[in-house]
């Protein structure tokens, strides 16, 4: 039992913040905010050279062949990066349904999700909001019953005029294509599963990565001739992020590694308590974020809003939190 | 105890909700926010309709020009322009109830003649230039410099968090002319010509995607030292004088609009469904009684600003709860509405279940992180009151 | 509209007070902890001549014919004083079930109250409590569809060895006799509703005691060479309970006045909210009140712990804060 | 990051569940909590069972006479006794977990054989004095004085918060023997008997009722200069060598507890039908995963200070965490129970419902007080955190 990273597992972490920092710093993203394009296909191209889409397809099927974990921390760095475009989607269908992900694995082809709104319930009477649409070379629509694959072309489609996150854009689908089926309820089960971890994984970088700002901010900022860190509101409020995202980040790790490993827990109860752990830490921790900058942090030019308003988009993704309580709550 | 209004309070109710019932619905669209010249014309032209009917300066002292309304009239006021769905002041905000109110009280006859009358008629609208980048809960602690030139001062310097200063007239100005590290004790009020050269303007941007305030940056802009209120270095008791202006009215149009906003949230998640989830049930419920109890709060203010003049110890708590309450109130919208808050664009739901509504509730929450910051952040107010109302000792 | 304290009902709070400073110091009601008794009856008969039981009762059947309004500044003075005893049915059952109460207004019988157990629903598995029993003269047992009068000498009961709050002994009832009936639906709705209300009183001052008591040792208490009151995480918590207290002081009140009041709001919906808001703010206040006193507030001699128990016996009385939530929804 | 365990941990996890199936069921009824005597017999004798089937000392060096199991190992150790429901170290914590691996560390040879091996067996408890009624969170502020006279120390002062005084042999005691304001500086760790004259203790009640810890009053105790571990006023840095043996390890049996206990309740409210409502099934699940989370950073404390000695920064987080999730679970537990937490005394539900199990709720939702108090507030665990993890400067 060792629950730290392996060095291969840091090694690959360093490597794409490396990637980030220097290939997709935050200036430039925020140059292309509220455009379609987001990343352009040479930037694709290299984040798939650097395995973000294959890490997890075979080796035999011209993949990297390694497992969640691994995955994991690649998506913590993304996450932090604030990376935008279909990342997560590509990544999932290169190893959970390749037929129909032709040329994802090597970044060729962005690849989409999007869950079959229900037909019943609470949540039915919200259209379907597809991001990405525009970059998609295929849409994967996630039901209850099993996953189809769409072309996105077939979709009728009105582009979402200001989507919250301005660097995911939206497009609004009131009648979603049935899709050739391409896997079924397992495979369906096994996409939200491992969506929850590595939507997780996202969630826990944003979360670490507005404690960063909230701390260098909190340093740096002086009031009443001291610098605001020094007050222990502040400072409470930082350890609190602290607590919130070292806390997912655990949970988000377990949880590859008992899918990873059979044997060392219930992938399915881990799995959503991570989801639901990084849901929560990383709109807490952007929320604390802004009101550590205070006014600043208000405003369109400090990007702690950005963080914020992915951690809404992804928290969608991975499904409500309540939700995902309740699925821990059955399992425990 | 009493929470029955008097039959002269009753009467101006009536008046006032007669008068709404009949301009209210003649009013033209609201402008577009990003339209600044249109929403000048529009909140203007409300103003000078006000002034028309009697209500401009509601509050003010009659020597002031204004209503001189007893608290109590005035949180009817503010109930029945909620009611009337009617407009807010909107760009006239720091001149009717900040710059003015200063003036009243702290100006000369001069001053008081030349200034109040066109903020009454809404012939000149005023921004507020207090905040700097580097004094913000620490207003104390403001540089923008000001140097007595003969009788006029030359101001350099930056401000921040500057309103409407797009369309604005004049703005009520805080400098220093003190040392450097003087404090409360070297700082001046100014009223500034916006149309003089060295003032520059750039608007900030907020998370909303809206351009509500900016910064703005002084070079060598002079003023006449007949602008200034009060003496110099003075400036900060000056300020501190209109916080006695406040009659434990204000947020009270927040407090109504939000139990509105609630009501609306349980129409929705009556169509969609959710309410037959007892949770769904359980936070509105608690998130109405919370608003309820702010409402009674905000009339205990107000009945002790009637009885002292002031409204007491209320005011920090009201304030600190209310605004945390809004952010919940925001938080529970988006969680009701699901995948539609995720668009800022006003959504059709399917099913014919009618308008989603969700850009209500982006609003609301994404509205709600400026709540805990702007006039005293949700930290600044406990240290208040934990200090000044509790007698903790300070840090 | 003056939503302040009348002179009377300011004069009516104090007198309270001083009654309660008087007769019924902490030291006093503290030496009793555990035994029966805890409100002899020379001391129930000042209670009763200082107008606590007969406040409501119309100055023609004897009583001094006020109303909720004025109860409730007395209530709060109660609860913060920590009053034993069977106070609160004894005063509803004074105005409300005058018949049933013979004795009750003037002291001379103590009332007591018990609501009884669903048989469905998920409240339906635990036995009834009943408080004080072996003082009471009568039992008023309340229904959802009437009050009914039960004489305590037929009540089979255990006595409960540890009772959570020391101060309010309790016995156990299997089974409830069906009693005389003494009143139907609306009397028992209403005596639901004043006790949410007067309930809440009692758990202001509570809630206002604990903070009192906080701040006080805040500022006395010394660490790090000076007094903890002057570190923002424990002036911050004081604060937070001063907005808790506050805000559920001004429910009540208003709860108060609007069920004397016709015409000015809904008193059903009033009256849920107070009785919500108290609970929480009591049980709150007295969580951090033992935290603000660090490890002497885990002592039984700080007698912080006192009021939180009080809190919850009183919060069980007045319902549950999820039913009462659900019934402001439904009325908001 | 690999959660399988090795071979060899597979092993030893293997012979210590056979040994704990075949002695745990032998041992007699718990003693009762008031019984002090009791309590030391049962204790002790369990420690001799442990350091005869060689478990005495888990995590101690060899030299020091322990076991030295791995970081891991231990773990496993815990998870094991916790899963057989054998005995805590109960009267045997100060010895074991304190007061035996500061001597493990400082003590010279002599000392080491003097104090450890009855510490291992069983033979001897110890209880602590470090703090006093002045010195709580700030530790370095205590006052006890120690005077040297000859080959005696001569103690003068008071203690608190000592547990299992009544049946103590030794206090690990700290005592000012530098100047009154040398903090830090001025401190000495001594070995006191406490058979010894001058020695008063008194119990303190908790608000559970029960007497866990007392108040110490000394009165001229003399205590040999031999007992003291370390140099004269070098105690605050012998003190703090206890700290390097944590291994992650703190509070893992209060986690796997807390698991059952979740299950429990959810037996329970199956049983009584909460389990039909939804928010009760959120809230359980969401405390079962943040328990969950614990554990996991239990496991990632565990496994760095596997690799590098220390458990890392992971500490004060899980203890902050911890201890407020505590809290929250205790507080679930009695709204899911009702007015059946209104009795200590275990309850029997009606209509064949079974025991409620109110005592355990009672219990776990009024020590959960405690939780966020010792061994340091929340308070103090948020300071050191931001301090000393995210490096914010120092109020």
């Amino acid at each position: 039992m060792d629950f730290e990273l392996s060095e291969d597992e840091a090694a690959l972490a360093q490597g794409i913040r490396s990637l980030c920092a220097g290939r997709f710093p935050l200036e430039r993203l925020r140059a292309a905010e509220g455009g379609d394009g987001l990343v352009d296909a040479e930037g694709w191209t290299e984040l798939a050279d650097a395995g973000v889409f294959s890490l997890q397809l075979p080796e035999s099927a011209g993949g990297i062949g390694l497992g969640m974990a691994a995955s994991s921390v690649v998506f913590e760095e993304l996450g932090r990066a604030l990376l935008p475009g279909p990342i997560l989607a590509s990544h999932l269908a290169s190893y959970l349904v390749p037929d129909a992900a032709d040329g994802a694995a090597d970044g060729k082809v962005m690849v989409g999700a999007v869950r079959r709104p229900p037909t019943s319930g609470t949540e039915a009477f919200v259209p379907a909001l597809v991001e990405h649409l525009s970059s998609l070379g295929v849409l994967i629509v996630v039901g209850d019953d099993g996953l189809a694959a769409v072309d996105p072309a077939d979709v009728d489609a009105v582009r979402i005029g200001r989507p919250l996150d301005p660097l995911t854009p939206l497009w609004r689908v009131d009648e979603l294509p049935e899709g050739r089926p391409v896997g079924g309820a397992e495979q369906a089960r096994r996409w939200r599963r491992d969506q929850a971890v590595l939507g997780g994984a996202l969630l826990v970088g944003l979360a670490a990565g507005t404690l960063d700002m909230a701390v260098a901010y909190a340093k740096e900022r002086e009031q009443f001739g001291k610098p605001i860190g020094s007050f222990q509101a502040v400072k409470h409020m930082c350890a609190d992020m602290l607590v919130a995202a070292e806390t997912a980040r655990a949970a988000v790790h377990a949880a590859a590694v008992t899918i990873d490993q059979p044997g060392v827990g219930d992938p399915e109860r881990a799995a959503a308590g991570a989801g639901l752990l990084a849901s929560e830490a990383a709109i807490k921790n952007g929320k604390i974020c802004i009101q550590v900058h205070g006014g600043m942090g208000f405003t369109w030019e400090v990007p702690a809003h950005l963080y914020l308003m992915r951690a809404r988009v992804l928290s969608q993704a991975i499904g409500p939190v309540g939700g995902l309580a309740e699925l821990v709550a059955e399992l425990y | 105890m009493d929470l029955r209004y008097s039959e002269a309070e009753e009467k101006f109710r009536l008046e006032l909700r007669q008068w709404l019932a009949d301009v209210v619905p003649k009013l033209g669209p609201k402008a577009s926010s990003l339209d600044w010249p249109a929403r000048r014309t529009y909140d203007t032209a409300w103003q000078r309709m006000l002034f028309d009917a009697g209500y401009a300066g509601i509050d003010w002292p009659v020597e002031g020009g204004g209503r001189a309304a007893s608290p109590v009239e005035h949180l009817i006021y503010l109930e029945e322009l909620e009611r009337a769905h009617a407009p807010y002041v909107g760009v006239n905000f720091v001149g009717l109830l900040h710059a003015g109110p200063t003036i009243v009280v702290e100006g000369t006859p001069e001053q008081r003649a030349r200034f109040l009358p066109p903020i009454l008629r809404g012939d000149e609208v005023w921004c507020q230039g207090f905040s700097e980048p580097g004094a913000g809960s620490d207003l104390a602690s403001l540089r923008t410099k000001a140097v007595r030139d003969g009788d006029e001062y030359v101001v350099t310097g930056q401000k921040i968090w500057t309103s409407h200063a797009e369309v604005a007239d004049y703005c009520e100005l805080l400098v220093r002319t003190g040392d450097d590290d003087s404090r409360h004790r070297g700082i001046t009020w100014l009223a500034m010509p916006m149309d003089r050269p060295g003032i520059d303007f750039r608007p900030l941007k907020t998370i909303a995607g809206s351009t509500e305030f900016g910064e703005l940056f002084l070079d060598g802009v002079r003023v006449p030292v007949a602008n200034r209120m009060g003496e110099e270095n003075d400036g900060w008791r000056v300020t501190m004088v209109t916080l006695s202006f406040e009659r434990g009215t204000a947020f009270v149009s927040e407090v109504l609009q939000s139990m509105g906003f609630l009501r609306d949230l349980r129409e929705m998640a009556k169509r969609t469904g959710a309410w037959s989830e007892g949770d769904v049930r359980r936070r509105m419920g608690h998130l109405g009684a919370e608003l309820d109890a702010l409402w009674a709060l905000a009339r205990r203010n107000v009945s002790q600003a009637a009885r002292t003049g002031v409204p007491g110890v209320g005011g920090s708590v009201y304030k600190l709860g209310l605004s945390e309450l809004r952010q919940r109130i925001g938080e529970f919208g988006m969680d009701l509405i699901g995948g539609a808050g995720l668009s800022w664009d006003e959504l059709e739901g399917l099913d014919g279940a009618g308008p989603i509504g969700n850009a209500d509730q982006v609003n609301t929450w994404v509205h709600g992180f400026s709540r805990t910051i702007a006039a005293g952040t949700s930290q600044i107010q406990r240290n208040i009151i934990a200090e000044r109302i509790l007698g903790l000792p300070k840090g």
